[in-house]
């Protein structure tokens, strides 16, 4: 937990869809809306190009938490790739979940390329999460490391 | 080992104030791949383009990653710039240092910091990108129009007088759609028939245009500049080779039972028949569900007086195959029936009619030959009442209509109440409105007229009842103005009531893969700035298919609709985007997961003989369609093998940004 | 059972004889009294080693890939819950219908030195999806195991994150890696295993990667979700006594519960409820709204 | 008991599950009301009343009581608005005020049978209560 290492800083990664959610994430930064830096952006085509492989290595290699953002359902730029991606995230999550890994620290959301404030107020809120969740291990030790 | 070139843009101070893009620059040199690193003011300049392509030719550069602005914004630029120093443009990555960085952090070091993991993302993912090639497939120039109302016909004419083919597949007998109902037009009051039926005989003539009438699209495989449409023309029962359009069996014909559907149904018509004297073509066609010698097989009166010998009862349904670069949708509209909303009584009383009906009733052609009489007992109507707003700006939960604005209603309203004021003075005419909304040239100007030079009386209110009581309509209503509650005795209830695409428009956005709002009318791919094309590549919109408006907006819809699908034809090649999924056949298992969830229909299955290490056998394997492939990835996470990757975003790339972001 | 066996038999023989089928896929004993083993006959000499009953708890679907290759045609013995498996690999186009002869096998219920096998204790179904004949009996058509098949994801998931998570780090720290879950499951087909190739980003076998190691059951049931029949092969072979079952149990209550009832295998439709969906779907929100209910 | 506009508006709203933003003053409900001329503040008028937090003029003006509960502005609101349920809340808030609340939910049962339609019973409390 951060109690053991006080300066400690999340690691988060965000998969946003090239159409809405990176625009939307541009649109935050034009408007000068801050978010904390710990927050790291990868590009996709669209939320369904997120294997869930993707989320998996990224816990196992340290993150903390791991979002993904896309278009709202019924606008996706490729028609019916968010609704995939839906049904996919569902299911890794609670899968994640059955695992006793906390269910906080993955995230969906729907962020518009028009909602530039609602890409930064999620990240705070996801951030401020993390935080009180504190050093994600849980993922990278299911097998019991021996380190 | 590649060799990669770092370049950290300053953007002025835009970068620079807040990422210490020295630091950054120099963290970079120490990153495995990266033999050179640099930074500079404005990358995107000339200057600093041609710092780009002086260390690409320098440094013998495989790559670059500009640590800059929003690729967005110059991913395009960098490429080119790229490109003209002699390296693939797909081995440039951009790091977003602004909009994702620097932009939204005021903390210098945390700027640096994350800049520099950005940077390192970018280049863990180029290390994997291998250079990509564009495309090209071949433009079939010919365009087929769905739907010959005026946006169907003026898109045909653009698109036929820059030299190229158009199909218009009409679902009727006859063109003219709509606009070919109308008696007069708003705000000139022009005679709708006298500027519409030149468009189509102008149409009918022109040897690009090919008119397809009575016919429906019934599928359509393909993609952008190589659809290939199947067909049906109906059977007509009548050679359209040789139907004269003379009308000389109209008397013999014995059935009479028939709807005028020209006419809104308020009269009949023998069973063989021409829509509307200036239909094109102007080619009888008989209605099957009324001809007595199709039903009995005993008749045949038609035939007889037929001197063409145009008749031809076993004349069955045709299916043709034609190939198109460009498909236009302007399936149109139709009114809403108000039926269900019962305190207008539309449905138990006759002189309740709809807008619609009114053109009918109005115009010379229709079933009263223009002299306005209500259709109860052909007496002329002293007092008439219009409602606007029937069935339009509902809040979707109550199911009493549409949630938009119809649009066109306030206007039309405006010039029926007008023609009947000038023609008839001695009617009194009153419309009930919410608001009346003029938004267009000339059309407030026309509005006011109708109230101050016409004297129409518009109530600022909505009818809570019709009911009829003797020979009157008692129409109750609010006055919100003079915050009373009225009621006019009148003697013919209009109802402006709202417009819904064709009812043909869902299957047909079904069949181009062409995404609809919730309304069924076609969504365009930008709101703002691409309003004339469907998201899906090679579709393109014309018309209330797309949302309610009017006729001169129509037009011009239809021209711009036009004007994109002529630069498309004008190409012989088209360029495709070389981010595209594609299978490894070695690993394909066959299992058709991906193709099931390929939004395009980019995906086959072929057995093919397979090669590769210790590997020679037929297998059925995936095989994508790059051309038809847009590149959104949802195959490769449906593949359970890991054969299916995207290009430009493959899996290793996207492991790689990760890894170099937690690490 | 043994009546079965005998017309089972019998039956092969024949159609061994008339030239229908090439060879016969089903089990012959092993050296212990519960070690059967599944096993592919030529002639009929050799089907005097053919065993069919208590303890031919394998699903001989997956030995079909590789029959399904050979000339000729290949006679597989079914139990019901086999059929969805070779129904599902159907709807993968990773077999052929007119590859194989089916008999549907009458099943009362599997065994093995331990008593009832797992996935018979909560037996699916007594239907065969497909088959080209049955022979069973009345005994073997009357419901076996009934007992709930997610009592156990039930119960985990009544526990708090912590205790899941120490149920699981237990589990799965025991794994030796020796593949026998993936070799044996019925929807593992892929020609090459993602954990064998390096493209994948899952990485290679060697070196053995943190994330291989740490992922691999994961990403497994992940995998197989929507394909999966739930025929337990799984837990059944690990000789750690994993319960892996349990996590695609897990993943197919929740697309019951999300999607809708869905059997792999079962019907026509080759859509999972991975590769299909709509606009009403449930957000992956409600994962974490189920959790603070 | 509390008498700001803020406490009246939103028991009112509360009460009576009403969005009085939703309309878009058409004026259906005032066209439908059957007993419009009657009362001094018309259906319409409640909405936009409503909406200004003009609740007590509403509570003091006899219109409460003049509603015949047909339910005809509900039923033709184009915008879902339901005038005829801010009415009755209002009169709701009225009866609270002069504690004439004390017959529950439990009491009505009584009167009701299933000839005795519900609204008519509710309408004919709100009256003869006044």
């Amino acid at each position: 937990m951060s109690v053991n290492n006080p300066n400690w800083k999340p690691k988060i990664v965000a998969f946003c869809c090239n159409w809405c959610s990176y625009a939307g994430a541009d649109l935050a930064g034009s408007g000068r809306m801050n978010y904390p830096a710990d927050v790291k952006i990868i590009r996709v085509p669209c939320s369904c190009r997120v294997n869930p492989l993707f989320i998996l290595r990224a816990f196992e290699r340290g993150a903390d938490g791991v979002i993904i953002c896309g278009c709202h359902p019924g606008d996706c730029h490729y028609t019916s790739g968010n609704y995939y991606a839906r049904r996919r995230l569902t299911m890794l999550f609670s899968l994640l979940d059955y695992l006793g890994i906390e269910r906080d620290r993955t995230r969906v959301e729907w962020v518009s390329a028009a909602e530039g404030a609602k890409f930064a107020k999620t990240m705070n809120e996801f951030v401020e999460t993390i935080y009180s969740l504190g050093e994600n291990r849980k993922l990278s030790d299911i097998r019991c490391k021996k380190s | 080992m590649q060799k990669i070139g770092v370049f950290v843009c300053w953007c002025g101070s835009n970068i620079a104030g807040t990422v210490d893009v020295e630091a950054v620059a120099e963290a970079m040199k120490t990153v495995p791949g990266v033999v050179f690193s640099t930074h500079y003011q404005y990358m995107c300049s000339a200057a600093g383009q041609k710092l780009i392509a002086d260390a690409i030719h320098e440094h013998h550069l495989d790559g670059i990653v500009v640590a800059s602005c929003s690729p967005r914004m110059h991913e395009n630029t960098f490429r080119k710039t790229a490109e003209a120093a002699g390296l693939n443009p797909y081995m440039v990555e951009i790091a977003n240092i602004r909009e994702q960085c620097s932009w939204i952090h005021k903390d210098k070091e945390e700027g640096t910091a994350k800049a520099i993991v950005l940077a390192k993302a970018a280049v863990a993912k180029l290390l994997h990108n291998k250079p990509l090639t564009a495309g090209t497939s071949a433009v079939t120039k010919r365009c087929l129009v769905i739907g010959g109302g005026i946006a169907g016909i003026q898109t045909a004419l653009d698109v036929a007088d820059a030299g190229y083919e158009v199909d218009i597949v009409e679902q009727r007998p006859t063109i003219g759609g709509r606009m070919a109902q109308l008696d007069k037009t708003f705000p000139t009051l022009d005679c709708s028939a006298c500027i519409l039926t030149p468009k189509m005989v102008e149409a009918a003539q022109n040897e690009k245009i090919n008119i397809i009438s009575y016919a429906k699209v019934e599928k359509v495989d393909g993609f952008v500049g190589n659809f290939r449409a199947t067909i049906r023309k109906k059977a007509r029962c009548v050679d359209e080779t040789k139907c004269t359009g003379c009308s000389l069996y109209m008397n013999k014909c014995p059935s009479k039972k028939g709807k005028d559907e020209f006419n809104m149904e308020m009269n009949n018509r023998p069973a063989i028949y021409i829509p509307f004297a200036q239909a094109i073509p102007n080619v009888a066609v008989i209605d099957p569900e009324q001809c007595v010698k199709l039903k009995t097989g005993k008749c045949g009166l038609c035939q007889k007086v037929c001197t063409a010998g145009a008749i031809d009862y076993t004349q069955q349904d045709e299916l043709m195959e034609r190939e198109y670069g460009a498909i236009v949708v302007a399936t149109g509209f139709k009114p809403i029936d108000p039926s269900p909303l019962n305190e207008y009584g539309y449905a138990e009383n006759a002189d309740v009619i709809t807008s619609l009906e009114l053109e009918r009733l109005m115009n010379a052609a229709g079933p009263t030959k223009g002299t306005l009489l209500r259709p109860s007992d052909l007496k002329h109507p002293h007092e008439i009442v219009f409602i606007q707003c029937v069935g339009s700006r509902c809040d979707e939960n109550t199911k009493r209509g549409k949630p938009y604005c119809s649009k066109i209603c306030c206007m039309y309203t405006a010039k029926h109440a007008m023609l009947i004021r000038d023609k008839y003075p001695d009617t009194k005419v009153h419309v009930f409105y919410i608001d009346v909304r003029t938004p267009g040239k000339n059309f407030d100007e026309f509005y006011r007229r109708a109230v101050e030079q016409y004297g129409v009386d518009y109530i600022k209110g909505m009818v809570g009842k019709v009911a009829r009581e003797g020979d009157k309509l008692m129409v109750r209503g609010s006055d919100l103005i003079s915050n009373q509650q009225v009621e006019i005795a009148a003697d013919l209830v209009v109802l402006a009531t709202a417009i819904e695409p064709d009812p043909s428009a869902r299957s047909i956005g079904t069949m181009l893969t062409a995404s609809m709002d919730t309304n069924d009318f076609f969504t365009e791919a930008h709101a703002k700035l691409r309003p004339v094309e469907s998201p899906t590549a090679g579709i393109f919109l014309s018309g209330v298919a797309q949302g309610p408006k009017d006729v001169p907006e129509t037009v011009a819809q239809a021209s711009a609709a036009a004007a994109k699908v002529i630069g498309l034809l004008a190409k012989d090649h088209l360029v495709t985007n070389p981010c595209v999924a594609g299978s490894d056949e070695l690993l394909c298992n066959g299992c058709s997961q991906c193709e099931k969830v390929c939004p395009y229909g980019a995906i086959t299955y072929v057995d093919k003989e397979v090669r590769g290490p210790g590997v020679r056998e037929v297998r059925r394997v995936a095989q994508v369609n790059p051309a038809v492939c847009q590149g959104c990835g949802a195959c490769t996470v449906t593949c359970p093998s890991g054969a299916m990757d995207l290009k430009g975003f493959t899996n290793q790339q996207i492991m790689a940004e990760v890894d170099a972001i937690c690490l | 059972m043994q009546e079965i066996m005998n017309r089972m038999k019998a039956r092969a023989i024949a159609l061994l004889a008339d030239g229908t089928v090439s060879r016969v896929m089903g089990w012959e004993k092993g050296e212990g009294e519960y070690d059967w083993s599944p096993a592919l006959f030529e002639n009929a000499e050799e089907m005097e080693a053919f065993v069919y009953g208590d303890y031919a708890g394998a699903n001989l679907s997956k030995y079909c890939l590789k029959l399904g290759k050979l000339e000729g045609k290949t006679l597989v013995i079914l139990k019901p819950c086999d059929t969805l498996s070779f129904k599902q690999l159907i709807h993968e186009h990773r077999l052929e219908r007119e590859k194989f002869y089916i008999i549907g096998a009458g099943c009362t219920g599997m065994k093995d030195e331990k008593g009832a096998l797992l996935k018979c204790n909560a037996c699916k179904s007594k239907e065969f999806a497909i088959y080209d004949e049955i022979i069973d009996s009345e005994e073997s058509r009357k419901p076996t195991g009934v007992m709930d098949r997610m009592a156990g994801v039930a119960d985990l998931e009544q526990m708090t994150a912590q205790e899941r998570y120490d149920f699981w780090q237990g589990e799965l720290s025991r794994c030796i890696r020796c593949n026998a879950c993936r070799n044996v499951c019925p929807a593992c087909t892929c020609i090459k295993c993602v954990f064998d190739n390096p493209a994948s980003g899952v990485q290679s076998k060697a070196p053995v990667t943190s994330f291989e190691e740490n992922m691999f059951h994961i990403i497994r049931a992940y995998h197989v979700a929507g394909r999966c029949t739930d025929c337990g092969e799984c837990s059944r072979v690990c000789p750690q006594n994993i319960p892996l079952h349990l996590l695609n149990r897990k993943l197919i209550k929740d697309m019951n519960e999300l999607y809708g009832e869905y059997q792999a295998g079962e019907g026509d439709e080759e859509r999972t409820p991975l590769t299909s969906y709509t606009k009403e779907d449930a957000e992956p929100g409600i994962v974490h709204e189920r959790g603070r209910a | 008991m509390e008498n700001s506009v803020k406490f009246l508006t939103e028991t009112v709203l509360r009460i009576s599950g009403v969005d009085p933003r939703k309309c878009m003053k058409c004026g259906k409900c005032s066209g439908t009301c059957p007993n419009y001329d009657a009362m001094e503040y018309h259906p319409h008028q409640f909405v936009s009343m409503v909406e200004k937090g003009q609740i007590e003029k509403l509570m003091n003006s006899d219109s409460i009581y003049l509603c015949l509960g047909c339910m005809a502005c509900v039923e033709r609101c184009p915008r879902n608005v339901a005038p005829g349920k801010l009415v009755g809340a209002v009169a709701q808030l009225k009866l609270r005020q002069q504690d004439m609340n004390r017959k529950g939910g439990n009491d009505v049962a009584a009167f009701a049978d299933e000839i005795v339609p519900q609204q008519l019973l509710m309408a004919a409390m709100r009256k003869y209560r006044k």
